[in-house]
């Protein structure tokens, strides 16, 4: 059953409303949880799954994501038959153009899978953090002999018009498509997991690039049109934890959510394992004057400070008497002396000078883009070196690159950028 | 020039005691996340040596577990890599190794094969951080048959405990006294060797077959002390032998908490490499407490750690206070624990409220899966 | 349902004299590029078994190089794999393995730490293609608790020489008999079971301990025949055991020439995994005449070869004439040298105009490196 | 010394001189000498040279390319820091387009090259048949103390129009360069090897790239501009074997090269071994009819019928009676009893059918075009089905995927061409 299955990872996703998070990566790339990127969570669940043959369909930025892929160890996915398969646009005679949507992806990529030809395709998008079994939802395909089936999750009824929305009847069938509805018929919104048998896929693949008036998207074109057809379309329900990590905020919290004492993504579970590629750091230490509560701390780390509600990825060195909570500090981040951070993201290798606060004073409005940056949290960019003393308000971003000539006023009033 | 790398592990380390009934010296967890044999290792590929041999012969499972291909050092290689050299059966030899000089011997055919001129010769269960290419230059510049490697011990060592060696003002083995009543020099020789590939061959040829000791340094090489030019070359870093005992290992745990040893070993050095594990970052609960200590990933704190080392997938539960001690994967304290100056293997299992107690000289050890 | 391959290939094969003098039988170079081995391991690999352990003994380098990381079967794996099996030294066990059955008990730790519930076992030196699928489909159909896989042996074959079984209507067991003086079946055994691990472990546990035979077969499970459900599962394809003899390691060779054979074995079956060599495609040059015959890569061929298997790298030059013989890897064939119905170990070098001619039933064989 | 150097693999190269053989695949995954494909060599060179960090710039079709390469383990080049790198144009916020030439490639991947801060950079084509150690070339260069050094060949006077040709002085400096010139000064043709000082190529891509009356490409811009600056760029002389399999013909007379009796580029050659990605096959079987003569036969083969001088390719299969000389004849195609072929390249998985007869007749213009196809030689594509009793003249053209019903009249005069 598990061979005949191929999954096809969708990460091309931009993720613009991660802000500088996503200048210079793709979203799947963006760390998360102290040690991985957000695409691990999916690879991690192909490979728990029984499932080794992976594509991996890239487009925007993918340098850093190839480079964490590699050929697939850390995931068991270096295959002989098989393993993962990075699927990047590529070059025609005729000139062709870059991947026009998600169901464009794939159907540039017909060959690779008429290659592999399997029975069923899985398709997964790489921006998405939990832990499912395919296989259960495999089965659920198998038993209600689907043509397709969508995992959908319960959402609370207030939160419908942010989802596409499946109607089904008793036996699951998925009878009606409301895309992020002002009026919900119903609260089971779709994962954006799909199982397709692959010769009915093929053909709505085929279809579907002949069609000038679709946007090539498989939750705006491909499955409201199978709905539309009346075609064997189940949904799957699905009722662990699943997180679309689409904002700041959210970001901040899924990433906070993993330090309470049962979290509901468990990392922990010998079970069901998360692989990534990660630096070879030691073990991480704790000095003599460290504090350290409700926090994760990663390999690398040198930590003489107090951590409180943190996740401190890999490399980190935090001074003495330096205060940090409810913060999220990437890879490589080296803090000084007397520094105290709330409520921040600071991202890799940047540094922060002894004496900073950051997260100081009231909220305000950003002044650069309310839409991405709209919640308490302060965002320093990759790479910046923020001097001694300075201080940062709440809702402020920091580009990356940023150092210390780069403004001459650090202290950074809330809702202020700087560049 | 290319240098081939023999590693030493198949003895059993004796004055380890529990710690290795069922495992190699060099197989011995370290550092939280590390096997004593990592160091070698990771030397010599950072040395840029491509092709190492490991001799293995006591319990040599859990050593061939955690080598496995050689991945972690790149050493899965279709030409040169990594070759585990266990004794066996042919037609004409029937003998386990006898010792390190017969061990070599038995592995003749794969010397020949390697197409390596140079051969460095280490053990498996030392800690240090080094590139031997220093040593080679060395070598090659006092036209050196023989090259050891020797660090001045300070005395937080017990020098009579090691092989000691007199040199001339050119740096030139004059003597070499092994394990002397009485110290001729606080020159230790460090048990690491360099010389001329062809040359090995010939003196174990010339020595093992009608020997009465099979000892690579005190039936091979020394004899030939005056006949060969022996060079020594000095190390000044940090370097410890776990075989010394169940102390030296407790203190080299201890050591790493030390700054300056740390940096050394890790960050300023070569890169450290190990077989990795796929375990979440550890995590600290509210009412956790770490204070000088070292903590790896998959673990879950909730207690107090104190001046400890803890491994990998350790549970330290509410309440449960783990002072000076080494905890190696997978063990958990309960709660309400109270641990202080003790080892304990991998798997053990401490229940709620138990006091264990050891002293700095009089060090608790539990061997894998007690349950206490 | 999981299931874990072990391969015995610890023996020597005594029968075949020179062939084996440096290698176990199961590393003895087969159909050109081929090992033994090769075929247990694909079939395995290709039967969805994704942890093999390998139990070697004698003399078991090259089966080790040949196997490596078991990339070549994918066995390269971070769970399952490969595993090799080498006797070692521990504190309460200094033996070699005393028979299959001490093999597997000695290995009982991995046993136990593999997370498969069935064992397949097999001999590492036969020849054959199967999917053992059929085989386990079987067993559940039967509700067995061992099931055998037998041929039933035409007159190619000297069935005095196997261990026969006889079974009732329902394909049950009811007699196993060891190489009897009088046949009592053509029926024979193929020396592949499959059984419940925790019953095999089990079975060893209450046997070997307190044995004085070691064998898996006769002291081990035949003793219970009466009291577990043993089945026999019919093999029907091309199946052949080195370990008999010279002969019959030649006449496995020759039936490679048979288009059927070849066919069933090479490309109708499973894919058979071999370690790659690198060498370009064998060239046969203008007084070449190749007729009947297998001939690999990295051959030069400029003289006449018939009726013969010509492993990698052999060069057979200008007038030279092979027939009916069995050329290994690197041998080279010099000018006007006639050879016929003789075996090659590899890197022999048969000098100008020497004529080497053994008969049908008295075949020449030279072992590895010999000049003639 | 070895480990300062990166090669750079220019793979984008479409190869349309070689007609049908192209029509799916990059130039440099065409097959080539019995089991490689062209882009082997260079592979192989660069790993015997003792060069493990290798970046392949594709763009043309790269899907064969890319699984081809792999993880690069039939080169050694799997390796965790270094190994093989398939580089492939990628979006850009921006929405950028194609390498626009060889430079461009490698301007884009700036990245990369940054990432690894070589000392030098070598720049080669996959698109050539030699064997090279790169280090006798990198030692010239460092001992000349140049910026950039050219692998040149002394080719006859009268075919300097094909080349560039490089004109130096006493020292080997290059003082002029010629592009394909009439009336050359020099026999010194440039190979398209080149070593680079990375600093100093870097600035020269960075210039380059600003350039706008640039074609971006090395032969035609950056080093006609270093000669014209009067850089210290120099010509290493290489004397061994070399072939740019550029057309029909050339491809056809190099693999024929390789049956020589001693060969000028030695496939058999222990110290210098070409690597490739093979199936696994056994050995070739010669039944009791076969009778050949300066051919090489692949691993896979079945052979029934008489060969002479030609290259079987994996898994072929002759038939009895069959005669095929003077053909190349790639992987998996069958040929049935009584087929006569000479003069032919037939192309994998193709099938002729018992009787037929290929390379018969006299020369004729090719009526489809005769720019690729002007020499005796007949190509058969991909996946064709020739029928029983063809006959099939010189000169022509089967277009891949060709069956029986592709034409009524199966006796195709020379010159013709089916599709």
């Amino acid at each position: 059953m598990q061979s005949s299955i191929v999954a096809m990872v969708l990460a091309g996703g931009q993720g613009t409303r991660l802000g500088v998070l996503t200048d210079d990566i793709a979203k799947p790339a963006v760390p998360f949880g102290g040690k991985y990127r957000i695409i691990d969570f999916a690879l991690s669940n192909c490979v728990n799954s029984g499932i080794y043959k992976v594509g991996v369909l890239t487009q925007y930025k993918p340098h850093k994501l190839n480079a964490h892929i590699g050929i697939g160890r850390p995931w068991d996915l270096d295959r002989k038959g098989g393993g993962v398969t990075v699927l990047q646009p590529y070059t025609y005679e005729s000139g062709k153009a870059w991947f026009k949507g998600t169901a464009d992806a794939l159907y540039e990529n017909l060959d690779y899978l008429d290659k592999t030809n399997p029975k069923y395709v899985l398709v997964l998008s790489g921006d998405h953090i939990y832990g499912m079994d395919y296989m259960d939802m495999l089965t659920f395909h198998i038993s209600k002999h689907a043509k397709a089936s969508c995992a959908c999750m319960n959402v609370p009824l207030n939160e419908t018009y942010r989802f596409g929305i499946m109607v089904t009847d008793i036996s699951k069938r998925i009878v009606e498509f409301q895309e992020k509805p002002q009026h919900a018929k119903s609260t089971l919104a779709s994962l954006g997991i799909y199982i397709f048998n692959w010769d009915y896929l093929r053909e709505a693949l085929i279809q579907d690039a002949k069609d000038e008036s679709s946007s090539h998207d498989f939750g705006k074109d491909i499955i409201p049109k199978m709905v539309e057809d009346k075609d064997d379309l189940y949904a799957f329900e699905y009722e662990g934890y699943w997180r679309d990590v689409g904002t700041i905020y959210s970001y901040w919290e899924s990433n906070l959510e993993l330090i309470q004492s049962i979290p509901q993504l468990n990392l922990y579970n010998d079970s069901w394992r998360f692989y990534t590629r990660t630096e070879e750091m030691p073990p991480a230490f704790f000095g003599k004057e460290s504090v350290c509560t409700n926090s994760l701390v990663s390999e690398g780390c040198e930590i003489h400070g107090v951590l409180n509600k943190s996740i401190l990825f890999q490399g980190v060195q935090v001074g003495k008497g330096s205060i940090i909570k409810d913060s999220i500090i990437l890879t490589g981040v080296k803090i000084g002396d007397g520094v105290e951070i709330s409520n921040a993201v600071i991202a890799e290798n940047s540094e922060i000078g002894s004496g900073t606060r950051i997260g100081v004073g009231d909220f305000a409005e950003n002044e650069e883009n309310p839409g991405v940056y709209n919640s308490q949290i302060s965002v320093i960019g990759y790479n910046t070196n923020i001097p001694e003393n300075a201080i940062i308000g709440k809702n402020c971003v920091i580009h990356s690159d940023v150092n210390q000539d780069s403004t001459d006023n650090w202290h950074v009033q809330s809702g202020r950028c700087i560049r | 020039m290319k240098v081939l790398g023999l590693i030493f592990a198949g003895g059993r380390g004796e004055n380890l005691g529990l710690l290795t009934t069922k495992r190699a010296s060099a197989a011995l967890p370290v550092a939280g996340k590390y096997r004593m044999i990592d160091f070698t290792m990771s030397n010599m590929v950072a040395s840029d040596i491509r092709r190492v041999g490991v001799l293995t012969q006591y319990s040599p499972r859990s050593l061939i577990d955690h080598l496995g291909s050689g991945k972690e050092w790149d050493l899965d290689r279709k030409h040169g890599g990594l070759a585990l050299l266990q004794p066996y059966m042919a037609i004409n030899n029937k003998y386990w190794y006898r010792g390190t000089g017969d061990a070599i011997h038995q592995n003749m055919t794969f010397l020949r094969r390697s197409d390596e001129d140079y051969v460095l010769m280490a053990s498996g269960d030392h800690i240090y951080s080094f590139n031997y290419s220093d040593m080679f230059n060395y070598h090659f510049s006092k036209g050196a048959d023989v090259t050891f490697l020797y660090k001045e011990l300070d005395d937080t060592y017990n020098l009579s405990e090691y092989g000691q060696i007199e040199t001339d003002e050119d740096g030139r083995v004059i003597q070499f006294v092994e394990k002397p009543s009485e110290n001729v020099s606080n020159k230790a020789f460090l048990g690491i060797y360099f010389l001329n590939k062809h040359l090995l061959m010939d003196l174990l040829y010339n020595t093992i077959p009608q020997s009465e000791g099979y000892d690579i340094l005190l039936d091979v090489l020394i004899p030939n002390l005056n006949k060969l030019r022996f060079y020594a070359y000095k190390f000044d870093g940090y370097w410890r032998n776990t075989k010394k005992g169940v102390d030296e290992y407790f203190k080299i745990n201890m050591d790493l908490l030390n700054d300056e040893i740390r940096k050394q070993l890790f960050y300023t050095g070569n890169t450290v490499h190990t077989k990795l594990k796929d375990l979440p970052s550890p995590k600290c609960t509210g009412t956790a407490h770490v204070e000088n200590s070292i903590v790896s990933d998959g673990c879950i704190i909730s207690g107090r750690v104190i001046n400890s080392i803890v491994s990998r997938g350790v549970q330290i539960k509410a309440g449960a206070v783990v002072e000076n001690s080494i905890i190696m994967q997978d063990t958990v304290i309960e709660e309400g624990a109270h641990v202080k100056y003790s080892i304990f293997d991998k798997e053990c299992n401490i229940r709620t409220e138990k006091r264990l107690i050891g002293r700095k000289d009089d060090l608790l050890v539990f061997e894998k899966g007690s349950v206490i």
